[in-house]
């Protein structure tokens, strides 16, 4: 079962390609490409979980986040801790009690909007694994020019540079509620409402290509 | 103290940087039940290469070996192979003891070696530990490492199928092939640090040598060339060199197993003969 | 009103924990006695500490943290040959409470440290250029590291607190490089305070049912809490949002948060500017 | 250090022994054990000794490197100590096992050489500020029968007094870069000077009384130990006290007293028996593990 | 050495400043003025003021800070914890203990992972409170014992290990009493009680050689005042036996005297718990 799907948006966000089972290993996996960034995501689980993470009541949730090039260092860290709480929100992790399950992924290339990417590849992985989850979350990044005060959505790295502040905003796709939010730079409160909005809008896009590579792979069984 | 094949013969162009002759081992010494806490020991010299092995057990399994092998119903051979940090005959000095990719290494074949000989069914849900110190470098010391553990264990009073000995046989120079003839050609045995140095090949090799009608006869248990190429052609020749050298290792340590019985058991003998 | 008990030594009894806050929160009213949008009190204090180039510890309720700021000499990365580093490091040792245990950092005390310099350099509070002493040659490094003694909730507050404050009080002594000969004269009697611009203050929030937001939460809260939601606030402008998981928030909170926070913002600027005056 | 379990008897056993000075080995309690100490028995380092003290076995390696000195000490030259606890002596010691044990020991010697009283490591000084010699002492600990310290610290002193550095016959400084040109020689050395190196003793408080050289054995009845590192002349470069019992002020100072006379005699007697090997000359038989 | 990927790294290398300090005539003129007067007019046996108080870490089960002169020490304590990678059963406690200077709290900047100073601290500090607790009482367990020193004016051990005899005895921990701790220095013949930074710097470099006596060093030692036990001796420099006497003699009586502070510091707290129980019941009626 394999097979790539190019979904052309509306021109907002940037060409989304998505191959499911791309590994064989793991229950579940994805490889997302958002523009020219591209992620690989695995999922195991549930799985028996190592006796100090082990938590009665739920799973516990693991997320391993490997760069492209050397050790991981603090700012995946970081990338680590959103990537599991988001996904922690999203899981029903109450039905496997005593288990663990595990999030791995690996950043092929990043040329902007890495954090959506991965966040976004780490959901489709997770729908293709089969676990329950409450529902869908969907990333969407976007950037205020520094000159033009313009809002740009889902950029890509030469537009970064020109950046006075960016966004990473996650959606639930049920009441399309904000589930996490990252930004960089300073920005007034009209700026954030305003890209705040116009991401939320950009989320159906998201959703909508989550739909339509389920429905894909579903049809092919 | 017993010393290796003495037979010399004046043939000055072919000798060893040492004086040896190609097939010609260097002296080896040998003290058995150095220490008086473990359960066996042995110090073996061949040449300058100088090892201390000490032998623990068989006891309940414990450390990371018992975690490991937790669901081994078999004995489990717990080796170590460590470098003491002043080792090198040349100038420098090691960092570490152990726990560098080389040392687990040997430790590992140093196991295999050891499992290869221990009637391990005899030992069920218990462990051997091996310890291994090298306290002087001077080439072939994996090899000299394995003949001492050799040794500890039969101080130890563990059974052993046969000796395991390891011998080292090297091209001093792989790339000429113009005497073929002369002695040097298939290899020389027991390799001295520059031996190993120089562009050539080093094969070494643990055996199981036998005595002369044993079925495990010239069994090779484990193999391990460095160095540089070497042509296939050549490989039997110095396998079979190095198996020579083996079976010449055998018999010098078993004369002096035997005479380090002879000296040490007796009185045990007589105090047993008391007690009954 | 038992707000005054230490925490630790009491809530050992409690074998329920989250039906227990549970039953303060739908009386309205926080385990600590304090209503839902009242905040610890605070205190700051500065240049306590005679072996760093400036200190400060921040305290809100119980939560304590020391920033101590060490200044040393290097040279500077080839591509930014005019800027100095700020080196921000949380560190939460085991003394500060029991979750944490001795060794390498957690993955907590990364996270901490990698947000406070998310915030520092989103704020631009301290242009590196100004930490510049000889182009492509001498900068001053800032090694600012951010101690928890007392981990009660809302430690980044507390950290981007003690860092802003720390800042401010810091004073460098003057430097003459000579950029010939290399040569390099320190005058520690003269000692200049570092250009800053704004003073960003973080707010943190914890979330509950029914979308029920409190500020200034403490440990026990902020470990039960489904969601927790940082802001951080400079002056009219934000640097900072951030929300990792937890249950899905509405604009309306979001709303109501941001409000909360620039109460808050004005509050703490007013107390470290206090602290330092009064010094 | 290998733990010997022993019984409540066994244990009122040692004690009224030490009470009566008539140790379970037959010793008085100022009393050493016999050692066997053999020095330059390795060829490949620059000085090298092994000492027996009881089943206690230690062997000492020294290497000299050239090195540059510490910024804040320009003049000196530097001492390392290293010791590795060979798995040899117990099987507790495999892979990091012995580490805490090691760190103790090298901490504590360490403790002991620091005092330019001593050793003067600004003879070891090739340029200032550019080049001096690193002495390593790596220390291997092959069998643990009681009073690792002591045992460990002659063993070092020893290995330093056999160590043999090689003669700089030219050290310039040639533009900015040094230059330094050692002795073909092999056998134009300098020595180190060793008569202020110290010893350790170790004063092992069992009952009322200290015992000096405890066995394994007494080691386990004592809560609390002394561990002195005195000079040839009495003075002490480091006292530090081991294990969790406690001890009253006028029986540490009465500890130290003994100390002190013990070590003048050790260090006077290790001295005289390093001189009298040397006496032997360089071609006496070097025995090494084969006796 | 590797990078830690797990902070915020700086660049490679970074020089202190204070190197550069156009004079170092400073150093060479306490020195001389050392022997005779000390810098702040202290007589050799007085000790600094001192300040204690207990229950400063929420989150701790007992905790203690401590400052004397510029020395500023927090100290805590938890709740005993089974002995981790342990095999077999331990019929004595464990104390595990933990010394850390924080990176600032010294002239030179320290590294965020124990150095091995702090870990032979750690080992004293251990051995201090050791003889002083009643390990029987939890076999098998382990208490863990922090300390970490923001400010180094000197004495910082002493004043960790007296902090962490507070913190015990605040968490509970059943104790045989308290221990308090003293440094001394010694330079020529002369002692001096509780060295501030500088002095211990003078204190732990020999004097040079035409001077008449070549003793130097630096003594510490914990007491149990109220047993009159030494449970922690701890000596580097050197020196001869005449001078260890006096040194030891000055130390107990000192450590004797700082025990009513600390003593009087927990009567305090238990006074405070009592006052607080009462109002709760008030309140409560």
């Amino acid at each position: 079962m394999e097979g790539t799907e190019i979904v052309e948006d509306e021109g907002i966000l940037r060409p989304m390609k998505c191959e499911l089972n791309h590994l064989t290993m793991p229950d579940g996996s994805a490889m997302f490409m958002q523009g020219d960034t591209a992620v690989v995501a695995g999922i195991y689980g549930p799985v028996e979980a190592r006796v100090q993470k082990m938590m009665y009541d739920k799973a516990s949730i693991e997320v391993v986040y490997t760069p492209i090039k050397g050790p991981p260092c603090v700012d995946d860290r970081m990338r680590e801790q959103i990537i599991k709480e988001t996904c922690e929100a999203a899981l029903i992790a109450t039905l496997h009690p005593g288990t663990a399950i595990c999030i791995n992924v690996q950043e092929l290339q990043d040329s902007g909007g890495l954090l959506a990417c991965t966040v976004n590849a780490a959901c489709l992985a997770l729908i293709n694994s089969g676990l329950s989850m409450k529902f869908m979350i969907g990333a969407v990044n976007c950037m205020i020019e520094k000159d033009s005060q313009k809002l740009i959505l889902d950029p890509d790295t030469t537009q970064i540079q020109e950046a006075k502040a960016t966004f990473t905003f996650i959606f639930d796709s049920s009441k399309k509620d904000l589930v996490s939010c990252q930004t960089t730079g300073r920005f007034t409160e009209k700026e954030f409402l305003y890209s705040f909005d116009k991401c939320k809008e950009a989320s159906q896009c998201v959703f909508q290509f989550f739909r339509s590579i389920v429905t894909k792979y579903a049809t092919r069984i | 103290m017993l010393e290796g094949d003495q037979d010399q013969e004046e043939d000055q162009g072919g000798l060893r940087n040492d004086g040896r002759r190609a097939a010609e081992l260097r002296k080896i010494r040998v003290r058995m039940g150095v220490f008086g806490q473990a359960d066996g020991s042995a110090y073996l010299e061949q040449g300058n290469t100088k090892i201390l092995v000490a032998v623990y057990g068989p006891h309940q399994p414990r450390g990371s070996a018992a975690r490991a092998g937790g669901k081994n119903v078999g004995g489990i051979i717990n080796c170590q192979y460590s470098t003491a940090v002043f080792s090198f005959s040349a100038g420098e000095r090691k960092r570490r003891p152990r726990g560098d990719r080389k040392s687990i290494e040997k430790s590992l074949q140093l196991r295999r070696a050891m499992e290869s000989i221990i009637q391990l069914d005899l030992y069920p849900r218990s462990q051997i530990d091996v310890f291994v110190e090298v306290l002087q470098i001077d080439g072939s010391e994996y090899c000299v490492a394995v003949n001492a553990a050799t040794l500890a264990l039969i101080d130890a009073g563990i059974p052993i199928k046969d000796y395991a000995i390891g011998c080292t046989a090297s091209l001093i120079d792989s790339t000429s092939k113009n005497d073929e003839d002369s002695s040097h050609a298939a290899g020389v045995v027991d390799a001295t640090y520059m031996e190993e140095c120089s562009p050539g090949a080093t094969l070494s090799i643990i055996a199981l040598p036998g005595s002369s009608n044993d079925a495990t006869k010239g069994l090779v248990v484990v193999a391990q060339g460095a160095g540089q190429r070497l042509h296939l052609s050549r490989l039997e020749a110095l396998r079979n060199r190095a198996l020579c050298g083996c079976r010449d290792i055998r018999n010098i340590l078993d004369r002096a197993v035997r005479q380090h019985l002879t000296v040490h058991s007796q009185p045990s003998f007589s105090t047993l003969h008391v007690i009954d | 009103m038992r707000r005054n008990l230490p925490r630790s030594k009491y809530q050992k009894g409690i074998i329920h924990p989250i039906k227990y806050l549970r039953d303060y929160l739908e009386r309205d009213i926080r385990p600590d006695g304090r209503q839902f949008l009242r905040v610890r009190p605070m205190s700051v204090n500065v240049r306590s500490i005679t072996q760093a180039d400036s200190s400060s510890i921040f305290k809100i309720g119980n939560t304590t943290v020391v920033c101590g700021i060490k200044a040393e000499l290097a040279e500077p990365k080839v591509e930014t040959p005019d800027c100095g580093y700020i080196i921000p490091n949380v560190e939460l040792p085991p003394l500060c409470s029991p979750k944490f245990r001795p060794g390498p950092p957690s993955d907590q005390a990364q996270i901490s440290s990698k947000i406070v310099e998310t915030v520092f350099l989103n704020s631009g509070v301290l242009d590196p250029r100004n930490l510049c002493i000889s182009k492509n040659k001498l900068v001053w490094v800032l090694y600012c590291d951010l101690i928890c003694i007392d981990y009660d909730g809302s430690v980044m507050d507390a950290c981007v607190g003690a860092l802003m404050a720390a800042l401010k009080t810091l004073t460098l002594p003057e430097v003459e490089h000579n950029p010939d000969t290399g040569a390099i004269i320190v005058h520690p009697s003269k000692r200049l305070s570092v250009p800053l611009k704004g003073a960003p203050v973080c707010t943190t929030f914890a979330l509950f049912e029914d979308q029920l937001l409190i500020p200034d939460p403490t440990e026990e809260e902020e470990s039960l809490a489904l969601a927790r939601l940082s802001l951080v606030i400079d002056g009219e402008e934000l640097c900072g949002v951030y929300k990792a998981g937890g249950i899905p928030i509405s604009q309306e909170v979001l709303m109501k948060s941001l409000s909360q926070s620039k109460k808050r913002a004005e509050l703490v600027r007013k107390l470290i500017d206090t602290a330092i005056s009064s010094t | 250090m290998a733990d010997i379990p022993l019984s409540l008897a066994e244990k009122t056993f040692i004690l009224h022994g030490v009470d009566a000075n008539f140790r379970n080995d037959g010793r008085i309690r100022n009393e050493y054990r016999a050692m066997e100490l053999e020095t330059k028995l390795m060829p490949q380092t620059n000085g090298s000794a092994r000492i027996r003290l009881g089943n206690t076995d230690v062997l000492v390696g020294v290497k000299v490197e050239v090195d540059t000195p510490f910024p804040d000490n320009p003049f000196e030259g530097k001492l390392e100590f290293f010791v590795d606890c060979s798995a040899n002596a117990t099987p507790a010691f495999e892979g990091k096992g012995g580490d805490s044990l090691a760190t103790e020991i090298s901490n504590t010697l360490a403790l002991a050489y620091q005092s330019p009283h001593a050793i003067n490591l600004k003879t070891l000084s090739i340029l200032p500020h550019q080049q001096c010699w690193k002495i390593y002492v790596d220390i291997l600990i092959l069998q643990c029968g009681g009073n690792l310290f002591d045992a460990v610290s002659i063993a070092v002193k020893a290995a330093l007094y056999s160590t043999e550095i090689p003669k700089v016959t030219a050290a310039t400084l040639d533009g900015g870069k040094p230059d330094i040109q050692l002795s073909d020689d092999p056998y134009d050395c300098i020595k180190l000077d060793a008569k202020n190196f110290p010893v350790l003793v170790t004063l092992c408080k069992i009952g009322d009384n200290c015992v000096v050289d405890p066995s394994s054995e007494e080691e386990t009845c004592s809560s609390a130990s002394i561990v002195l590192s005195t000079l040839p002349d009495g003075r002490f470069t480091s006292v530090v006290k081991m294990g969790h019992g406690s001890l009253q002020p006028t029986t540490l100072i009465k500890t130290l007293e003994i100390g002190k006379l013990v070590g003048i005699k050790l260090n006077a007697s290790v001295m005289e028996s390093l001189k009298k090997e040397d006496a032997l000359g360089t071609n006496r038989p070097i025995f090494g593990f084969l006796r | 050495m590797p990078v830690d990927q797990r902070r915020i790294n700086g660049p490679e290398v970074t020089i202190p400043y204070n190197i550069y300090f156009d004079s170092n005539a400073k150093q060479t003129e306490t020195r001389k003025t050392l022997p005779k007067k000390r810098t702040d007019g202290r007589d050799s046996t007085e000790l600094r003021k001192i300040f204690v108080k207990t229950g400063i870490v929420s989150q701790a089960k007992g905790s203690a800070y401590i400052e004397m002169g510029k020395t500023k020490v927090v100290c805590s304590v938890f709740d005993p914890r089974e002995i981790p990678n342990k095999t077999g059963y331990s019929l004595q406690g464990e104390l595990f203990c933990e010394f850390k200077f924080s990176p600032f709290s010294c002239l030179k900047r320290k590294i965020h992972q124990q150095d091995s100073e702090e870990k032979e601290y750690s080992i004293i500090l251990q051995r201090a409170l050791e003889s002083a607790v009643c390990r029987h009482e939890f076999p098998n367990f382990q208490v863990d014992v922090y300390a970490l020193v923001l400010d180094n004016g000197g004495s910082s051990l002493a004043a960790a290990i007296m902090a962490s005899s507070l913190a015990l005895s605040d968490a509970s921990v059943p104790m045989f009493g308290l221990v308090t701790a003293v440094t001394a220095g010694i330079y020529q013949d002369r002692f001096y009680l509780d060295l501030t930074e500088e002095e211990e710097v003078i204190c732990s470099k020999a004097p040079d050689e035409s001077t008449s006596s070549r003793n130097y060093g630096i003594v510490i030692q914990a007491n149990l005042p109220q047993h009159g036990q030494i449970s922690e001796f701890f000596h580097v420099g050197s020196m001869d036996l005449a001078n260890m006497k006096p040194t030891v003699e000055a130390i107990t009586t000192a450590c004797k005297e700082l025990c009513p502070v600390m003593q009087q510091c927990l009567v305090k707290s238990v006074l405070k718990a009592l006052k607080r129980k009462e109002n709760m019941e008030k309140e409560d009626q």
